[in-house]
């Protein structure tokens, strides 16, 4: 009746849950051992540069139009020798930017990707504004597949 | 104050309290045990969702829409995009469709979990918190692994999706799908018939079915006290007409049977998944939509689209007067109208019950404040 | 004991002392001897059991508990002694200072004395009396007045509701507890607990048990122990979401540790009173003392069978540890007056109905 | 009030058409929609209001739960003396609808009980969600002021 009812459950209730001690922890030590991340992965931006090294941003701005909260990227334009733009100054605001990723997606030149970088936590936070050459050297870290250091460890 | 006024006591559960779902304060009036009066003070996540729609274009209020509902952030983006889409008259690609009821039964699934974990957790059992929030981390690598992102996936554009599913990654989901039922199982097991969970909550908070309908309750909440209305099968909406899953209901709406309801709902959530991604192998198509997103104009008109949300149904109504920018965007969600009934339901009711009535109610307090 | 006994006054007449000098150091300073050990083995086992609970939960739930502090996290529950003593012993202005500061030793002193009254082998028992078993429950049962106190004397009104449904629920969960103790002393015909244990010696190995006789009598104590203890489904004072954290709201530091060891040493004590009542305290499950089948010379096998005497019941308590916290990590909690009303309803008759059976087997057997 | 302008409503959910009535017919409009037993609209999906510059639009979302079908009742209130009968007692969902719609608009809804601001502080000046809605209030902590 009920009350038998009630009492196999608690019994099965109470196997289940001794059922769990035999299987792998699933919890991952977080500092030493990481999540390994796919490269979809949205983190810190990066400036791409072509084979010579020459900054594939042209400084169109449509970074800048399809960001959803404003004034987070800050171009600089300039006219180069050869007549197309490049940018002389560009810098993300870390702390503005939700990392949406729509930057990445609309830009015609593919001169913006997100990295796999997500341990951007800093003491000031004037260093959140990532200016033009972190970027660049965030690309190129990206490239020989060195993850930034994280100073606090 | 009268004598017996005078013996009340006002107990405040704040903003920051460890069962409270987000940032709801409830001012509670108490008479020994019983609770006399509650009145909920909300507003403490208000960001403007519907402010900050009338200075940015479709394309950049998108992104914010996951934000409404953190745990439901499809079911938010599709809210929008459907309204967008009919009003700019933008077709949809079939297996797009397809490709958005996976991932919102895949959301609907991850937000269910939560909600069993922390339900539990208020109720005292510890455990189950921990199995959920596991099996719950499965299915958020793999939404990280297809968008980018664990919960702000910002995935769907007007007319299509950002960038198409590869078979790789439908194979995961059919496994995850395998293991999963043997979880859910668990859960039962240790729960369902449970002498103490049921004795707790069994006819507490009970919504009766005038009382749903005149609060406005939609979702679960609302099928548990009997009416079997959910928007998927009512109005179908996507590829809904051709998935072939039931609607779970229970008659008497008290905390167990909201229980028991979101249980088998997470049942069909699977056998939605599994018939989606057994569409989506065999036949490929093109996904990414042809339609240049930041120029998007949209001409004038207005649009209320509705979809079944977790927690009850959200309908987005979208005013556009033919500029990028939407003139007007008004958000409707599930949990606002379950807040709204809750000094009814703790009328009289004990303290203790007060946990066992709000977990059931499955609220999220960003949607309530938007 | 008496053996020890009169090997130490031997060793002190050695010095001749004038007029029996020796002979009164001797009576009063030997009970010194055994509180020792009580205290030092107490400390260590608590420590041990708190970083036990903590990872038996984490294997549960596929955690892994702690293990940054010390191989396997062995030092962890250290640290968090050495944390409490740092942090700032507060009183709230307007608590009594006096009974605010008492609660808490209050709560503690008397698991020191229950530690005393459990026979851990047939020799090291040390403080055996003809009605032990009775003194053990009346003593356990001092440690609710230190919550009552605590609940009082914070002047907080979380921490009053919670120290008032504590008292309740103790007193509730106390008189099935003392029935199924009477039914006990039934069958063993002694209130002394050496003689409990030692009414449960039998030829073969595990029969002559308490359990098999008064089996609901062991689920009843053992549901009443941890009512007792206020852990988890009745942990309804203590960690309820809504009263933050009930009695010891108030406290910090040191008097807040004294609370949580006094309840895992309490822990400890009922298991190992519930393991003397039903499961044979120091007999071994064999029937037999492996030492002496093991060790070949006649005195070391003597010496070595009370060591595992007192192995054995550490394992004993050790597996009814490892049930209750089994009980924690599935059963969520009860609702108030579901609480007593379990007590008062089911648990009491269900008493009398076990003391019934056991005076029927005593009969015939 | 004729009711013949209600014969065709209720259509699928995902077309959009409103019927515009006058305000001061809104309550015993809803009363009837809700009540025939032919439309049975029962339940009000959401109250919508739109600040079109020179007066308020009110859009009420009626959808019910046996056939499915929706209906939107639209009611113009003027700018400068924004008031309208509340429909609390039709509806008893209505309450924190009206509380959000005064407290972003400024639509006074007569007889409702407890009208209140719901989303924002109390002690707020101005109507968030109006076109014209300027955040000049000094105390705010981005004009410099310190909000208590």
């Amino acid at each position: 009746m009920k009350a038998l009812r009630y009492i196999i459950a608690l019994i099965v209730g109470h196997f289940t849950v001794f059922k769990h001690i035999f299987k792998r922890p699933v919890t991952l030590e977080y500092p030493e051992k990481r999540n390994e991340l796919n490269e979809k992965f949205r983190g810190e931006h990066a400036l791409t540069s072509d084979e010579n090294g020459k900054l594939k941003c042209t400084a169109c701005g449509t970074c800048q139009r399809v960001c959803p909260s404003f004034a987070t990227i800050k171009i600089e334009k300039e006219k180069g020798e050869d007549g197309k733009f490049y940018p002389k100054n560009y810098s993300i605001d870390m702390n503005k930017c939700i990392f949406c990723g729509n930057c990445v997606q609309y830009c015609p030149f593919d001169a913006i990707i997100m990295t796999k970088n997500y341990e951007l936590a800093d003491e000031k936070k004037s260093s959140l504004t990532l200016d033009i050459n972190t970027l660049k050297k965030n690309y190129s870290d990206t490239i020989i597949n060195k993850t930034k250091d994280n100073r606090w460890r | 104050m009268t004598n017996q006024e005078s013996t009340r006591m006002k107990i405040n559960i704040g903003p920051q309290h460890p069962s409270t779902h987000g940032v709801l304060r409830l001012v509670l009036e108490l008479d020994g045990e019983i609770i006399k009066s509650c009145e909920p003070i909300i507003g403490y996540l208000h960001r403007g969702m519907e402010k900050m729609a009338e200075n940015r274009t479709y394309l950049q209020y998108l992104p914010t829409v996951d934000r409404i509902d953190y745990l439901g952030g499809f079911f938010n983006a599709y809210a929008f995009c459907d309204a967008v889409e009919s009003l700019a008259q933008i077709e949809v690609s079939e297996r797009t469709q397809y490709i958005r009821v996976l991932t919102m039964e895949m959301n609907r699934l991850s937000s269910h979990l939560l909600w069993l974990g922390t339900f539990m957790l208020d109720m005292g059992a510890t455990s189950p918190l921990f199995y959920t929030f596991r099996d719950r981390e499965e299915i958020l690598s793999l939404f990280e692994e297809l968008t980018g992102q664990r919960m702000m996936y910002n995935y769907y554009t007007f007319g299509g999706l950002r960038h198409d599913v590869t078979n790789v990654w439908l194979e995961k989901i059919t496994d995850f799908i395998k293991k999963m039922p043997r979880k859910i199982q668990d859960y039962e097991n240790i729960i369902t018939d449970n002498p103490i969970f049921v004795t707790r909550t069994e006819n507490i908070g009970i919504i009766s079915k005038h009382a749903a309908l005149q609060y406005s309750i939609t979702g679960p909440n609302l099928r548990a006290s009997g009416i079997e209305v959910d928007y998927r099968k009512q109005n179908p909406y996507l590829v809904y007409n051709e998935l072939d899953f039931d609607i779970p209901s229970a008659e008497n709406g008290d905390s167990f049977d909201r229980y028991t309801l979101r249980i088998a709902e997470m049942y069909e959530c699977l056998k939605i998944i599994s018939q989606c991604v057994a569409w989506l192998i065999e036949n490929p198509g093109e996904v990414v939509s042809s339609v240049k997103q930041p120029l998007l104009k949209v001409p004038e008109g207005e649009f209320i689209s509705n979809v079944e949300a977790p927690r009850g149904v959200c309908s987005c109504y979208v005013k556009s007067d033919g500029t990028g920018t939407p003139y007007r965007a008004k958000w409707r969600t599930g949990s606002y109208y379950a807040v709204q009934i809750l000094p009814k339901l703790l009328e009289n009711s004990f303290y203790p019950d007060l946990m066992a009535i709000f977990g059931s109610l499955d609220v999220i307090l960003p949607e309530v404040d938007r | 004991m008496d053996y020890l006994y009169s090997l130490y006054i031997e060793f002190l007449n050695k010095f001749n002392l004038p007029f029996h000098l020796g002979d009164f150091i001797a009576m009063v300073s030997f009970p010194l001897l055994p509180f020792c050990i009580v205290a030092a083995a107490l400390i260590v086992i608590v420590i041990f059991l708190v970083l036990m609970e903590r990872k038996v939960l984490a294997f549960f739930t596929q955690r892994k508990g702690p293990n940054r502090v010390g191989p396997w996290g062995l030092f962890q529950t250290i640290s968090d002694a050495i944390k409490l003593l740092c942090k700032e012993n507060i009183t709230p202005t307007g608590a009594e200072k006096f009974m605010f500061n008492l609660a808490p030793l209050l709560a503690f002193v008397p698991v020191m004395v229950v530690w005393g009254l459990i026979p851990f082998s047939s020799e090291f028992d040390f403080m055996s009396y003809s009605v032990s078993a009775l003194l053990f429950v009346t003593i356990a049962s001092i440690p609710i007045l230190g919550i009552l106190l605590a609940g009082y004397a914070s002047n907080n009104k979380y921490s009053l509701i919670g120290s008032v449904r504590a008292v309740a629920q103790a007193i509730s969960y106390e008189l099935p507890l003392i029935f199924v103790l009477l039914s006990v002393v039934v069958l063993s015909s002694s209130l002394n607990l050496k003689q409990i244990v030692l009414a449960q010696i039998s030829a073969y190995p595990i029969c002559g048990w308490f359990i098999f006789p008064a089996f609901l009598g062991f689920l009843i104590v053992f549901i009443c122990s941890i009512a007792e203890l206020n852990r988890c489904p009745f942990d309804l004072p203590e960690a309820e979401s809504e009263l933050v954290s009930g009695y010891n709201t108030e406290y910090s530091g040191m008097k807040f540790a004294f609370f949580f060891l006094a309840e895992y040493a309490m822990m400890f004590i009922m298991c190992a009173f519930i393991a003397t009542l039903f499961l044979g305290g120091f007999l071994s499950p064999f029937g037999f003392y492996l030492s002496e089948k093991l060790i070949s010379n006649e005195f070391w096998s003597n010496v070595f069978v009370y060591f595992e005497q007192v192995f054995w019941i550490f394992l004993k308590t050790f597996f009814l540890i490892y049930c209750m916290m089994l009980v924690r990590a599935t059963l969520p909690r009860l609702k108030t007056h579901q609480l007593t009303g379990f007590a008062w309803k089911v648990l009491l008759p269900l008493s009398f109905l076990n003391l019934l059976i056991v005076c029927l087997i005593k009969g015939v057997a | 009030m004729n009711f013949d302008i209600f014969e065709n409503i209720g259509e699928a959910a995902n077309t959009f058409s409103k019927i515009q009535i006058d305000s001061n017919e809104l309550v015993e409009a809803l009363s009837y929609l809700k009540n025939n037993a032919e439309f049975s609209l029962d339940r009000l999906n959401t109250i919508i209001a739109v600040d079109l510059n020179d007066k308020f639009e009110l859009i009420y979302d009626l959808h019910s739960v046996e056939t499915g079908k929706v209906a939107r009742i639209s009611v113009l209130v003027d700018r400068n003396s924004p008031h309208i009968s509340s429909v609390v007692n039709v509806f008893k969902s209505a309450n924190f609808d009206e509380c959000e719609i005064y407290d972003m608009f400024g639509i006074v809804f007569d007889k409702n009980p407890d009208l209140k601001r719901l989303l924002m502080p109390s002690s707020w000046i101005g109507y968030p969600l109006r076109k014209d809605y300027v955040q000049s209030d000094e105390r705010l902590a981005w004009n410099g002021g310190d909000n208590d």
